[in-house]
């Protein structure tokens, strides 16, 4: 049938699509956003068909190297993450006109159309059936969204673009490059394959040198010490922030690790090797420092920062239990922690805008004067940390069952200290915005209307995959029969 | 002028005449002794660099004009380039002197005289304009 | 020979550049008359026309207006010197073991010289063998030289040329910082 | 004889009579008329040479028709083809584009003597590729380099002038330590004709005067390879030249020498000699490792960008002989595939700097601050051709690393591996510390009113821009079989 | 020798002699005892071998191609630096 190459080539053209017509149309700002409002639905819509589509073959776009072609192949995590992605990017949209307009933030086209192209190459890589069609997209997330990250263009914006490319470029040029072209000398093709493709016969090492070379190959993961990008590109427009370093960008670095282990390394081998060790013990301790170093941040899009990489590290622990009930745990809190994270950025961005506050310590009281935002920010750190009624609980207690059934010890423990810093880095927030007297000269006030819409939006999904999981579930279903 | 230029000038005079000769000489001789046009080119130049020595070089420039010797050294060039070209007209390879007669032998001989010229030209012209731009340079550089 | 090597020596030495270059004239006159020694005669023709005559000629009229005297070097230059002898250290290495001089046996005086050398009265029919084989069996070769010739005109032209030189203030002189 | 055998030859005689023409009845605009004309016609020959190797097999050639090894031969094998392709299609279009750039470096009364000198370059370039005889290479490298000084000297900085004196001195002692290495291998084996050498030599192998012959002639090829401890002239030479010198230099010269490198390597003494009778591999492998490693480090720390790329150039020669220092076939032709893709690339940046030279007059980074809303295609220009430099996925950049990496892990030397990959980080780095100049940096107020280069130089460095992306998407049908073909070749195993 | 000088107009001198010492070498190749000059001549038998007289003819036309190139680029440097000694030229870039 043709209709799936078709599909794919919408839902990564549309947003691009989006991005040229908003540059035709920069002098009408309100069609421009309009058009990609537009573009960013009917991209949304093909994710739906394409989630209700059975399995698509594989399709080869060009051969690049003797035997070493590019394909797109939507597997089923690949649907879930576009169909995450596409639907957020409508809400972010949505945002994004409220914010920027409220900001006075120059070029906004320019932003709108890198915002597209980045969108392009997140579907891109959700989609891509080989590791180089990953590393191409990849690096093309990287470099559209290296324009978004220094989007003010003052001195603090081009240093923490640095820092950005150091990092992401840096290692894939590095580790990535070097884990697949070893990949590629030891197994003789790049194509995913459910089990691995790495033969038998290897030695031991190989599989320990590949595991460190994708660990830290992989800086969108923010694996400690790899971590330092992601605190560095809040210097971001908000809207940046919440869609990219919230969703797309991380989560496309655990994205691809998931896609390793399952179709590269195969988790079945990693597990027999005890290599979970390994991975558990990296994303551990990356947990338990990212929490410590969230609870030390007073810039409030920082500390969310933080959450967000030891929440990577959720993801990452949970898929290195090499269980498939781990590696559903770990689809789960990806999508889960998608609708937690985006949510409290939303409301960082909406304080930034009207109360012009970024720093925690100021921002007593403002729940009184904004209490829809607040009180959507409450949802968010509920869900973050794992409380019903909302998704994260969902997820969190999947990823504990996960990790009892391999008696796996280190995981809990790790997640209960984890809780109890999310508690310990939440809860002050929600005390000072809520409890203590609001400074006479605040001029906090409710955020525009656009964006308190988004919030909401973002708020009742966490609640709405609380009281009907089945929604979520059905998505993995496939993905749970593949595995 | 210091009286001794004079002398020096007589001399020189004389000496001229006989080094152009030689140099032809050695220009057309050159199948049979020592010699041809390189050795010829430079031995002329060599009598044009003396006149310039004892006269001064806005004289040599008058009789020899740069931009004459500049068209001469191209034309030496071009026409070594033009004897190989004219092999080729006449089907044989590039520089292939055979073919530019009936007698093979004759061929050659006809196509060395002409690269010979060729070379002369060149390097005569060559050598006088840069060795006159040297002197030239110095003078209106000071 | 001995005389080279001492006259080399003195260049190196020398302070005063006039009498480098005399030297050096010196040395390709010397050089030259090896050559007919050694039967190159053409070599040693044009050795002595162009060695002695104008790379001479040139050399002083540059020194005519940069001055004869030099100051002596300020630093030791030691690593060059190893640079040199390890240069003249592979040479006799690579002397060792060749042909001896002048055995006709050698394998340089092998079928291609002595084509040469026998058929090119027939082919050529002149008596100069180096004529014939620089103007014809190698003509392209010295297409070539006329052309490095040639190069270097323009090349001097470019350099000194009266029409050719660039007037630099002492701005455009440091053209690059300004824009 | 057919056409395109005559095709070899007139190749490069198109140029030499150019060059004259240029040089008397030219002036100004006329100059550039007949440069672009002879190269232009250069280039059609080297097409037809091109179709001929490519259908026919390797062309040969004999001059005066005296065949070798009494007379030159030309011989173009299909890595021949492929250079002299490369060569006169890279100068033809510099010439093509560079007459703006020309006028306002160099000013319109001296055109006739830069195309003259320009053809010149060119004319040894292709010469050399093109000869199959020891000494006539010599001849053209010659001219090719004499022609290179004038062309640096030319510069606007009077640095150029001591930078040309230095490449000067240093090329020439190069070129006489070629010439002491062709005197021994004629005296053992009385010939000049390579192929033939290379068939005589095997008598004669292991004489002492064949390795001191090696010697000499590796040391003085690297000399102007600018292999790394002799390379001090190039990042001068690259700086203080015109900017459309450098283009042609950055993209030709020392391309051209590894060529001659390779060809002395593998036609004359032969791959099992080379790389099995010394520890030549060894040395190579060792230099190239710090030729990568240690350039890349200086570039980071450039305040020009000319000289930011010349020092990424020294690095990119690094990969180009670690490649050969492998001593396999595939490691061979990562190399040629390299001096490709790099070529087109490195071609590309040099003009697109000299567009924004032309604009700003200067390339000094703190000049070039917010450059892309002055010259916006220039910019693009640059960013595009600086991904593939630094070898990101789907350019050819990342073609010819992938070939190289490829063929380094089959040798199982994972650490060279790390050594490349490096590289490409550290050229991640300088290329965006230029990238982030040109459009994160406020335009300085003076120069508000510069505007875009004119559309010749854009058309050049734009469509050596898509070369080198379409390189890097269509390589494998494009250039991998000529390269895969070349490396059997010299290898003697095709 | 050659690169040791300071000062450019060594440099060049040394680098004239350095080729010359290579013309000499060549012509040693050349020679045969008992031969004479290679210009033909019924009476004569043994000839010293031509090739390398040839090649050293251009290399010596090279040389001094280079020679000229050399000194003029000497003489442009003197103008714009007003010295010769290469310390003295790095030191004048480096105020620039």
């Amino acid at each position: 049938m043709m209709d799936g190459p078709l599909v794919l080539l919408a839902i990564i053209f549309f947003p691009l699509l989006g991005s040229v017509g908003g540059i035709g149309l920069h002098r009408w700002g309100l069609v421009r956003d309009g058009w990609t409002l537009l573009c960013a639905i009917a991209m949304h819509g093909c994710a739906w068909w394409l989630i209700s589509m059975p399995e698509i073959p594989p399709w080869v776009l060009l051969e690049l190297f003797e035997d070493v072609p590019l394909t797109l192949h939507p597997d089923p995590l690949g649907r879930i993450y576009a169909l995450l992605a596409s639907g957020l990017w409508i809400a972010n949209a949505v945002y994004a006109f409220g914010y920027m307009r409220a900001n006075h933030e120059p070029r906004q086209t320019a932003f709108y159309a890198w915002f597209g192209v980045a969108m392009a190459a997140t579907m891109g890589l959700a989609f891509s059936g080989d590791l180089l069609t990953l590393l191409f997209f990849y690096e093309a997330l990287t470099l559209s969204t290296y324009p978004l990250v220094t989007h003010s263009r003052n001195v603090a914006s081009i240093r923490g673009g640095r820092v950005y490319l150091r990092y992401l470029l840096g290692s894939s040029l590095v580790f990535l490059v070097l884990a697949i072209i070893w990949t590629w000398a030891v197994s003789g093709t790049l194509i995913f394959t459910r089990g691995g493709v790495i033969p038998a016969n290897v030695p031991m090492w190989t599989y320990l040198v590949l595991s460190i070379l994708y660990a830290y190959g992989v800086g969108k993961a923010a694996l400690f010490p790899l971590h330092g990008w992601l605190p560095a590109a809040m210097v971001a427009p908000t809207p940046v922030s919440a869609l990219l370093h919230a969703v797309a960008v991380v989560k496309a670095g655990v994205f691809t690790l998931i896609k390793v282990f399952v179709y590269v390394l195969g988790f079945e081998n990693l597990k027999l090797l005890s290599l979970d060790n390994l991975w558990l013990g990296l994303a551990g301790f990356t947990i338990i420092f990212a929490s410590i170093k969230a609870l030390q941040q007073d810039h409030l899009k920082k500390r969310l920062a933080y959450s967000t990489i030891s929440n990577l590290s959720y993801i990452i622990l949970s898929a290195a239990l090499f269980t498939p009930l781990g590696i559903i745990g770990a689809t789960l809190h990806l999508v889960t922690h998608a609708f937690g994270k985006i949510t409290l950025f939303f409301v960082a961005g909406a304080i930034h805008t009207t109360a012009h506050i970024d720093h925690i310590s100021q921002m007593q009281g403002i729940g009184r004067r904004m209490p829809w935002t607040m009180g959507f920010f409450f949802i968010g750190v509920l869900s973050m940390i794992g409380l019903p009624p909302t998704a994260g609980f969902l997820s969190k207690w999947f990823i504990l069952r996960a990790g009892m059934d391999v008696h796996s010890w280190w995981l809990i423990l790790v997640l209960g200290f984890s809780t109890v810093m999310n508690v310990a880095y939440f809860a002050p927030i929600l005390v000072t915005a809520f409890l203590d007297p609001l400074p006479a000269d605040s001029h906090a006030r409710e955020a525009p209307i656009l964006m308190l819409a988004a919030m909401l939006f973002t708020a009742l999904m966490t609640l709405l995959l609380f009281f009907r999981p089945d929604l979520m579930l059905l998505a993995v279903k496939p993905w749970e029969a593949l595995l | 002028m210091r009286p001794d230029m004079r002398v020096v000038r007589v001399v020189a005079r004389l000496l001229i005449p006989l080094i152009l000769v030689f140099a032809f000489y050695v220009q057309f001789h050159g199948d049979y002794g020592p010699g041809g046009g390189f050795q010829a080119g430079v031995i002329f130049a060599s009598a044009i660099i003396l006149y310039a020595l004892v006269y001064d070089t806005p004289t040599a420039d008058k009789i020899l004009h740069p931009r004459f010797l500049r068209v001469m050294m191209s034309l030496g060039l071009l026409l070594y380039i033009l004897v190989g070209l004219a092999c080729l007209y006449q089907g044989g390879a590039f520089l292939e002197y055979d073919v530019l007669t009936r007698d093979a032998v004759h061929g050659q001989h006809r196509g060395i005289f002409w690269v010979e010229l060729g070379v002369g030209t060149t390097v005569a012209a060559v050598m006088i304009s840069v060795v006159l731009t040297f002197f030239g340079y110095s003078e209106h550089h000071h | 020979m001995t005389f080279l090597g001492i006259i080399a020596l003195a260049i190196v030495r020398l302070q005063d550049l006039f009498s480098v270059v005399m030297l050096s004239s010196l040395y390709s006159l010397l050089s030259a008359s090896i050559f007919v020694a050694l039967d190159a005669v053409d070599v040693a023709f044009t050795e002595a026309a162009v060695g002695a005559g104008v790379s001479t000629v040139l050399l002083l009229s540059v020194l005519s207006h940069t001055g004869r005297w030099i100051r002596p070097p300020y630093r030791g230059a030691w690593l060059p010197l190893l640079v040199v002898i390890l240069t003249g250290a592979a040479l006799a290495y690579g002397t060792l073991d060749m042909p001896h001089m002048g055995d006709p046996m050698a394998p340089a005086h092998n079928d291609v010289s002595q084509r040469y050398l026998e058929k090119s009265s027939q082919e050529i029919g002149i008596p100069n063998v180096v004529t014939s084989i620089l103007a014809s069996y190698r003509g392209y070769d010295t297409l070539g030289e006329t052309t490095v010739i040639f190069t270097a005109a323009v090349s001097v032209m470019v350099l000194l040329g009266r029409r050719g030189r660039r007037r630099r203030s002492p701005i455009r002189n440091r053209g690059d910082e300004r824009t | 004889m057919i056409d395109g055998a005559h095709a070899s030859v007139l190749q490069v005689v198109v140029l030499l009579v150019g060059a004259p023409l240029c040089f008397i009845l030219a002036r100004g605009i006329w100059a550039w008329g007949i440069a672009a004309l002879s190269a232009s016609a250069s280039f059609v020959m080297a097409c037809a040479v091109f179709i001929q190797v490519a259908t026919g097999g390797a062309l040969t050639y004999h001059l005066g028709g005296w065949e070798p090894p009494w007379g030159i031969e030309y011989k173009i094998d299909s890595l021949g083809a492929l250079m002299i392709l490369l060569v006169s299609g890279i100068g033809t279009l510099v010439i093509l584009g560079s007459r703006a750039s020309v006028e306002r470096e160099i000013g319109a009364s001296r055109m006739d003597l830069f195309y003259t000198a320009f053809l010149l370059c060119m004319a040894g370039a292709v010469g050399i590729i093109a000869t199959g005889d020891a000494f006539n290479l010599f001849v053209f490298l010659e001219i090719n380099s004499l022609a290179s000084y004038t062309l640096i000297a030319m510069g606007m900085d009077r640095r150029s002038l001591t930078s040309s004196f230095q490449y000067l001195i240093m090329g020439t002692i190069g070129a006489t330590f070629i010439v002491i290495g062709i005197g021994f291998l004629y005296m053992m084996t009385g010939t000049l004709n390579m192929e033939d050498i290379s068939i005589r030599l095997h008598e004669v192998e292991n004489h002492r005067t064949i390795e001191a012959a090696f010697a000499f002639l590796i040391v003085g090829i690297s000399l102007k390879l600018a292999l790394f401890p002799l390379h001090l002239w190039l990042p001068n030479a690259y700086t203080f030249a015109p900017s459309v010198v450098s283009v042609f230099l950055a993209s030709t010269a020392t391309k051209v020498a590894v060529y001659v490198l390779i060809r002395f390597i593998y036609s004359v003494f032969g791959s099992d000699y080379s790389h099995n009778h010394m520890p030549f591999n060894t040395i190579l492998a060792f230099l190239s490792v710090i030729a990568i490693l240690i350039p890349s480090f200086s570039a980071l720390y450039q305040t020009h960008a000319k000289r930011l790329l010349a020092y990424s150039s020294l690095a990119q020669i690094g990969y180009i002989t670690l490649g050969i220092s492998l001593a396999t076939i595939p490691g061979l032709n990562a190399s040629l595939l390299h001096i490709f893709t790099h070529a087109i690339t490195k071609g590309a940046l040099f003009m697109s700097l000299a567009c924004i030279a032309t604009g700003l007059g200067s390339c000094k980074l703190h000049n070039m601050a917010g450059v892309s809303r002055l010259m916006p295609w220039s910019s693009a220009a640059f960013l595009i051709a600086g991904l593939s430099l630094i070898g990101l996925p789907l350019t050819s950049g990342f073609f010819s690393k992938w070939y190289l990496l490829q063929a380094i892990l089959e040798q199982g030397e994972w650490w060279l591996a790390l050594v490349v990959v490096l590289g490409s980080m550290l050229a991640a780095f300088y290329v965006w510390k230029v990238v982030e100049t040109m459009y994160l940096r406020p335009v300085a107020a003076e120069r508000a009113e510069v505007r875009e280069a004119p559309w010749p130089m854009l058309m050049t460095t734009w469509i050596l821009t898509l070369l080198s992306v379409a390189f890097g998407v269509f390589g494998q049908s494009l250039l991998f079989p000529w390269t895969q073909k070349a490396a059997l070749m010299l290898f003697g195993a095709g | 020798m050659v690169i040791a000088s300071d000062h450019l107009v060594k440099k060049l001198v040394g680098l004239s002699i350095f080729q010359t010492s290579v013309f000499l070498f060549y012509i040693s190749i050349a020679k045969i005892f008992g031969g004479s000059a290679p210009i033909l001549d019924p009476a004569i038998t043994h000839y010293s071998n031509p090739l390398p007289h040839v090649l050293i003819l251009t290399a010596i036309v090279v040389g001094v191609a280079t020679t000229s190139v050399g000194a003029a680029l000497i003489v442009r440097i003197h103008e714009a630096y007003g010295t010769l000694e290469e310390t003295e030229i790095h030191i004048q870039d480096e105020l620039e």
